[in-house]
């Protein structure tokens, strides 16, 4: 396990120090600390349970730490409400889908571009030129995002009528909306099927190489972690039991022994 | 022509009111707020009204003048602006029922104050208020316009970024705060353009109504909006306008329907004395039958296809 | 598409039936019978009568009933006061046509319900002026109520009598406006004399009033006045009460604490009844004087056998002896099976004003011969000149249109000992 | 200190009111999370059940003057059953009542999966029907119960030294009694009956207490019964002290009991019971000279406990799931 290093380096576009949630008795996350270079594809496996989403959500302010501390490129940002932390450039998908179900995909997009947006309300509302512009050019760059992921087409139909696949690229697309330059995937591959997520996985390294974005993914499929991320840490109730590139993480008797014993 | 206008002048003015009003618990709806605060805030601007056009009455046996009503009602609309944003801020940490319980308690906290203070002139409240018409379909000159522009307003807000925001927060709060809307700030926006515009209302019933007091916005006024947004369909803001319109014109079509010649004389004297049983079982069987309200997105969606 | 037909179908309904509301001043009311067809045309508001319909072309047959709406509260929680004027107009309307009517012509009251609130009572008033096309309104029952709809009617030249509307300003809204419901603040010291004069010994008063209410609230400062001025007896405590409460231990508790002589109640019959009997309960035995919101038999049932006693100062005594009072007092009697209250005599006396002066214009000049803004004017001045026996006494009206009533009373009430009858028993 | 135990024994007795009350209000709530606005109309029910089966007369304004008169002679029911039977009958009138709303109001509701909020317009609808149906048949007028129904009791007890009296009303001693058996029983039947068991875990989950094999569908129309039912007792106890004032008597209770269940915690049974007392107490000592804001001080205190506590004065915080 690595020790947090005393201050944070100017690549390090993450850092979690010492990272700690309880709820009631049960210790979701337990000091946990590492650091994401920028740039990086960094998985995070783990038994069921075993604080991956918690952590997500201590990272982007849905869930308030008991302990601990985070730095987002050198600042702290710990105790930021989510929107917050969203405007700094940390977007998220969410495991159980969170799309807004009853509207359009392209709706969906544009509300993600929500802190791009710069005209006033008064000028929004009667349709002001600089203001109908800025809408004409959001609008473009959230079609520009549905063609990226295949949505085009269907960009007027209702979000919940999508198929599962779809919806996960929907949700990616609007996290890309909010312009981050820290990605976060809770199980972007869940639910596909071995030919759909070949796909994802290049899709995943091409929009990093696309946006210049740092990823952090959450995966239960081990093999597509392993192919995919430059590195690669492992949670085991609540604490990281190892981090490092795929290949050491794979020979590490801990990391064996917590997937063996699930 | 003339005497349909004398006869439903008031009526057409009032439904024109109330579907401004159903608009005013909508803005917050569309923001995913339950509030039923709106007669807390008609009371209050009733009141600025009543106050500045009695205490300061025009020089004059003229009709009151008409900047100063559109003064009353800019005052009136700050002020329930101002209002809502200090009772918002702490309320609408409060999700879903437990808000419109708190917008409840505060619409009743506002009545006991109005019934206890001296300025608002107690039991009898505040009666003489100046007339800016000579007629009562007059005031549509003012009301009509308002709940235009109102519905244009909202209109274009679903439209917008900051409508989108509201949109994103009635959908999913989470999901909405995960891509930087800042919930508490758009929450309490949409309680305010709402409280604005019940305030601004407010202002004009109480010219309307000659008179303001106590009993002007209560509980019973939150139920009845809420059953105009609920009814009329709480998805587009068409839906408050047309329950607002129906729900206040319907105790008075059944009043009408009585005075129908060739009733038989049993179905008159029901309609006449269960009038109000008949609007309370349309008012159950509408929101049976009609989930969704009356106007769903879905229904202007198509009603638009149908258009060559 | 079945939804789309399901869901719009109903909706164009009522849209429809909307809608076709536009028609309902083509129809002839049913509850209204034929009003004066002359007089269908021109607007009531016009300031001259316009000549769309020749007045004597068209003349209405002898024997059409002459239109007198009543507005008041059928339904809502006003009601129970609503419903004892309606029951005290409908035994007018049977009472006077049975004596002759309008020289020989019947009246017809219509009954247009205002519900509880401002908008309701404007909408019967709009209703009764130009669908039923009356010649005068009787209503509404509640002052605030009438404050939103006077000016209207006032605005339309019609006749307006306020039956219950004891606020200040009432008259004074427009020169169509009149009341016949005083402010029976002269009658206060009354009670408090003869309270008095049953226990000279009282040195404590205390007074309690219902602070949700105009008429309660105003009482209460005469009667306030009577004690410390008029009287120079020391006025240990004034405390408040809602018409819409139930409860009172508080105040009781209060009452008892302070042990007064006297207590003087302004309120509404189901709050005071409640006040009555929970201060009994607990063992207030002194006197009691009520306002004139307890001069109704409904405050029988609430406080039953321990309302024996209470002094009520009264705007109308049924046993007032006067010829009209013996008759409206059987009819009531004969069709409600109960002795009438202050609110049903205060509705019969309004139309029997109403009936008068038409009788008395129609010396003047036939009825039928005037269109009906020039006779609801003609009307209004007709009502404001004369003087009428009536079971409230000899009433007339000052030039505004408030009330001049000469006879006030204070009644003592009498209970039977199981409570379930009762009777208020004149003083003077 | 007899100021003060005098309004504690006020505060315990309008208090047990408030609790039942809310007790009927609260019970829908816990099952089906909406509220049921007939409740107050049931309450208005259950108080004119029981006196029309006392045999008392009704009066003319209302159409049930004629229609008994007409078919019995007279205008009241040929019947003159004990107060006590009277109670109950009346109170499973209202219960009955209550099972009624639920087909008409709610349950068409739930089978369309239509927004829960859309039951507070549905029940506001059959409750303007119910409230303006009795006032069809019996008339606006103030209904009292007979003096005799409590008996030789004296009117008021005294809780005093002699000289020193702190007095309350017997007909309040009487509703605390009653209060308190009717939250004792209730507390045994949810507790320690194996329907009452079932109906707890419907509270809890609804679809695992479905899947669980549980009839859903008949204890939801159990609980709408026992809330009328709660409602009918409290309408007729309510009546018993300050008569049934007109059939919108209950609608301001129901505001009221608005504001207790918040207090106990929406949907929290115990809590209901906790509400009621703390409102009764706090009105009760209320300073005489402010007694007109009585009214807002239930508002006050609602407002004041969601902001700090929405989970009630009882309750535990709910985890929000992500």
């Amino acid at each position: 396990m690595t020790a947090p290093s005393p201050v944070a380096a100017p690549d390090i576009v993450l850092e979690a120090r010492g990272m700690t949630r309880r709820f009631g008795g049960l210790v979701a996350v337990d000091n946990v600390s590492f650091g994401v270079q920028r740039g990086e594809l960094f998985g995070l496996i783990g038994p069921n349970g075993a604080g991956k989403t918690t952590l997500f959500n201590l990272i982007t302010g849905l869930t308030p730490p008991s302990a601990g501390t985070l730095l987002h490129r050198g600042q702290v940002v710990t105790g930021l409400r989510p929107h917050r932390i969203a405007a700094r450039g940390i977007a998220r998908t969410f495991q159980n889908i969170r799309l807004f179900g009853e509207l359009s995909a392209l709706q969906n997009v544009m509300i993600a571009q929500h802190t791009q947006g710069r005209a006033g309300m008064f000028a929004s509302l009667v349709a002001a030129p600089a203001a109908r512009r800025e809408e004409r050019d959001l609008r473009e760059r959230a079609m520009a995002l549905l063609e990226l992921v295949g949505l085009a087409g269907r960009a007027n139909a209702k979000a919940r009528n999508f198929a599962y696949g779809d919806q996960r690229r929907l949700e990616i697309a609007r996290a890309l909306a909010l312009q981050p330059d820290l990605l976060l995937l809770d199980e972007p591959a869940a639910g596909m099927n071995p030919n759909e997520k070949a796909t994802l996985t290049d899709f995943i390294r091409s929009i990093r190489a696309q946006f210049g974005l740092t990823i952090l993914l959450i995966e239960h499929h081990v093999p597509l972690v392993m192919g995919l991320c430059d590195r690669v840490a492992v949670l085991d109730f609540g604490h990281l039991i190892a981090l490092g590139d795929p290949a050491q993480v794979q020979n590490n008797p801990a990391v064996i022994e917590a997937y063996l014993g699930e | 022509m003339g005497s349909f206008f004398n006869t439903y002048g008031f009526l057409l003015t009032s439904m024109v009111l109330a579907a401004s009003l159903a608009l005013s618990l909508y803005l917050p709806l569309m923001a995913g707020q339950l509030s039923l605060a709106s007669p807390g805030f008609y009371a209050l601007g009733g009141y600025i009204a009543a106050v500045l056009s009695t205490r300061y009455p025009a020089a004059g046996n003229t009709l009151f003048p008409l900047w100063r009503l559109l003064a009353e009602m800019l005052l009136a609309g700050l002020a329930s602006g101002v209002l809502a944003v200090l009772v918002g801020v702490p309320a609408l940490r409060l999700r879903g029922i437990y808000l419109a319980l708190a917008t409840i308690a505060f619409v009743e906290i506002l009545r006991v104050l109005s019934l206890n203070l001296a300025i608002t002139g107690g039991a009898v409240g505040i009666f003489g208020i100046p007339q800016p018409f000579s007629t009562q379909i007059g005031y549509l000159w003012i009301a009509g316009p308002l709940l235009l522009l109102s519905m244009l307003f909202t209109y274009r807000l679903e439209r917008i970024r900051v409508g989108r925001a509201f949109v994103a927060l009635r959908e999913d709060e989470l999901a909405a705060d995960s891509m930087g809307i800042s919930p508490t700030c758009y929450k309490v926006l949409a309680f305010t353009l709402g409280a604005v515009l019940a305030g601004v209302v407010g202002a004009i019933s109480a010219h309307f109504l000659n008179t303001w007091n106590a009993r002007q916005g209560t509980f019973d006024a939150s139920i009845s909006y809420l059953a105009f947004v609920l009814i009329g369909g709480s998805r587009t803001f068409v839906g408050p306008v047309v329950g607002g319109l129906v729900l206040t014109a319907l105790p008075e079509l059944l009043r009408a329907l009585t005075g129908v010649s060739g009733l038989p004389p049993w179905l008159g004297q029901f309609l006449r004395d269960g009038r109000l049983i008949i609007y309370g079982a349309l008012i159950a069987i509408g929101a049976v039958f009609f989930p969704q309200g009356l106007i769903t997105p879905d229904l202007l969606s198509r009603w638009r296809k149908l258009q060559p | 598409m079945r939804t789309f037909v399901a869901r719009t179908v109903p909706l164009f309904l009522l849209l429809s039936l909307l809608a076709s509301c536009g028609a309902p001043t083509a129809a002839t009311p049913t509850t209204a019978p034929a009003a004066p067809t002359n007089a269908a045309a021109p607007s009531p508001a016009a300031p001259e009568p316009t000549t769309a319909t020749n007045a004597s072309g068209a003349a209405p047959a002898t024997g059409d009933p002459i239109p007198i709406g009543i507005a008041v509260a059928q339904t809502s929680n006003v009601a129970l006061f609503g419903q004892e004027q309606v029951a005290g107009a409908q035994v007018a309307e049977a009472y006077f046509n049975q004596n002759g009517g309008v020289n020989g012509r019947p009246i017809k009251v219509v009954l247009q319900d205002t519900g509880g609130d401002e908008a309701g009572t404007i909408n019967a008033f709009n209703a009764l002026i130009n669908n039923d096309k009356v010649v005068a309104i009787v209503g509404p029952t509640l002052s605030q109520q009438a404050f939103a709809a006077d000016p209207i009617a006032d605005k339309a030249g019609v006749p307006i009598i306020g039956p219950s509307n004891t606020a200040k300003g009432i008259p004074e809204i427009g020169d169509y406006i009149a009341r016949i419901s005083a402010p029976v603040t002269a009658v206060a010291p009354n009670a408090v004399k003869a309270a008095l004069e049953i226990n000279p010994n009282i040195k404590k008063v205390m007074v309690l009033f219902a602070q949700n209410d105009a008429f309660s609230k105003s009482e209460t400062v005469v009667f306030q006045h009577t004690v410390t001025d008029t009287f120079k007896l020391d006025l240990i405590g004034v405390q408040t009460f809602q018409t819409t409460d139930t409860d009172f231990t508080t105040q009781a508790t209060n009452v008892l604490n302070a042990a007064p002589d006297l207590v003087i109640i302004s309120g509404l019959a189901a709050d005071s009844g409640n006040l009555v009997k929970q201060l009994r309960d607990l063992g207030y035995t002194g006197l009691i004087v009520g306002g004139n919101g307890l001069n109704t038999p409904n405050l029988f049932p609430v406080c039953k056998a321990q309302c024996d006693g209470i002094i009520v100062a009264q705007a109308y005594s049924y046993q007032a002896d006067t010829p009209i009072n013996q008759d409206f007092r059987a009819a009531f009697k004969a069709k409600q099976n109960k002795e009438p209250g202050q609110f049903s005599a205060q509705a019969f006396t309004a139309v029997q004003v109403l009936v008068e002066a038409l009788t008395a214009l129609d010396k003047t000049k036939k009825l039928a011969d005037m269109d009906l803004a020039a006779l609801r004017t003609a009307l209004n001045k007709q009502i404001l000149s004369g003087t009428y026996i009536t079971p409230l006494g000899n009433i007339s009206f000052t030039p505004p249109g408030d009330i001049n009533q000469q006879q006030f009373y204070v009644a003592r009430v009498k209970m039977s000992a199981d409570g379930s009858s009762g009777a208020f028993e004149f003083i003077k | 200190m007899n100021l003060f135990l005098q309004q504690i024994l006020n505060g315990l007795a309008i208090g047990s009111l408030y609790a039942i009350f809310a007790l009927g209000y609260t019970l829908v709530f816990s099952i089906l999370r909406v509220i049921n606005f007939t409740h107050g109309a049931l309450f208005a029910l259950g108080a004119y059940a029981t006196y029309l089966l006392t045999g008392s007369a009704v009066n003319p304004s209302g159409v049930l003057a004629s229609l008994f008169s007409a078919f019995f002679g007279k205008p009241a029911l040929p019947l003159a059953l004990p107060f006590l039977v009277s109670l109950v009958l009346g109170a499973c009138v209202a219960g009955l009542a209550g099972m009624l709303v639920e087909r008409i109001a709610f349950k068409p509701l739930r089978d369309r999966g239509a927004d829960p909020l859309l039951a507070l317009v549905s029940s506001l609808g059959v409750s303007i029907v119910l409230v303006n149906l009795m006032q069809y048949l019996v008339g606006t007028e103030i209904y009292p119960f007979p003096d005799t129904v409590l008996g030789n009791l004296p009117r008021a007890i005294n809780f005093g030294v002699p000289g020193k009296p702190v007095p309350v009303r017997t007909v309040q001693i009487v509703m605390f009694v009653v209060s308190m058996i009717l939250v004792v029983l209730l507390t045994y039947f949810i507790n320690a009956t194996k329907t009452g068991k079932a109906l707890r875990a419907v509270a809890e989950d609804t679809t695992t207490a479905y899947l669980l094999g549980i009839n859903t569908d008949r204890l939801i129309l159990l609980t709408f019964f026992l809330s009328g039912f709660l409602g009918g007792v409290a309408g007729t106890l309510v009546g018993l002290s300050v008569g049934i004032n007109g059939p919108y008597f209950g609608i301001a209770y129901g505001l009221k009991g608005l504001a207790v269940i918040v207090l106990g915690g929406l949907g929290d049974i115990p809590g209901a019971v906790v509400g009621g007392f703390a409102l009764g107490l706090a009105e009760a000592f209320v300073p005489a000279h402010y007694v007109a804001y009585k009214d807002a001080v239930a508002f006050a205190l609602l407002f004041i406990v969601l902001l700090t506590r929405p989970q009630g004065l009882l309750g535990r915080a709910a985890v929000q799931k992500v």
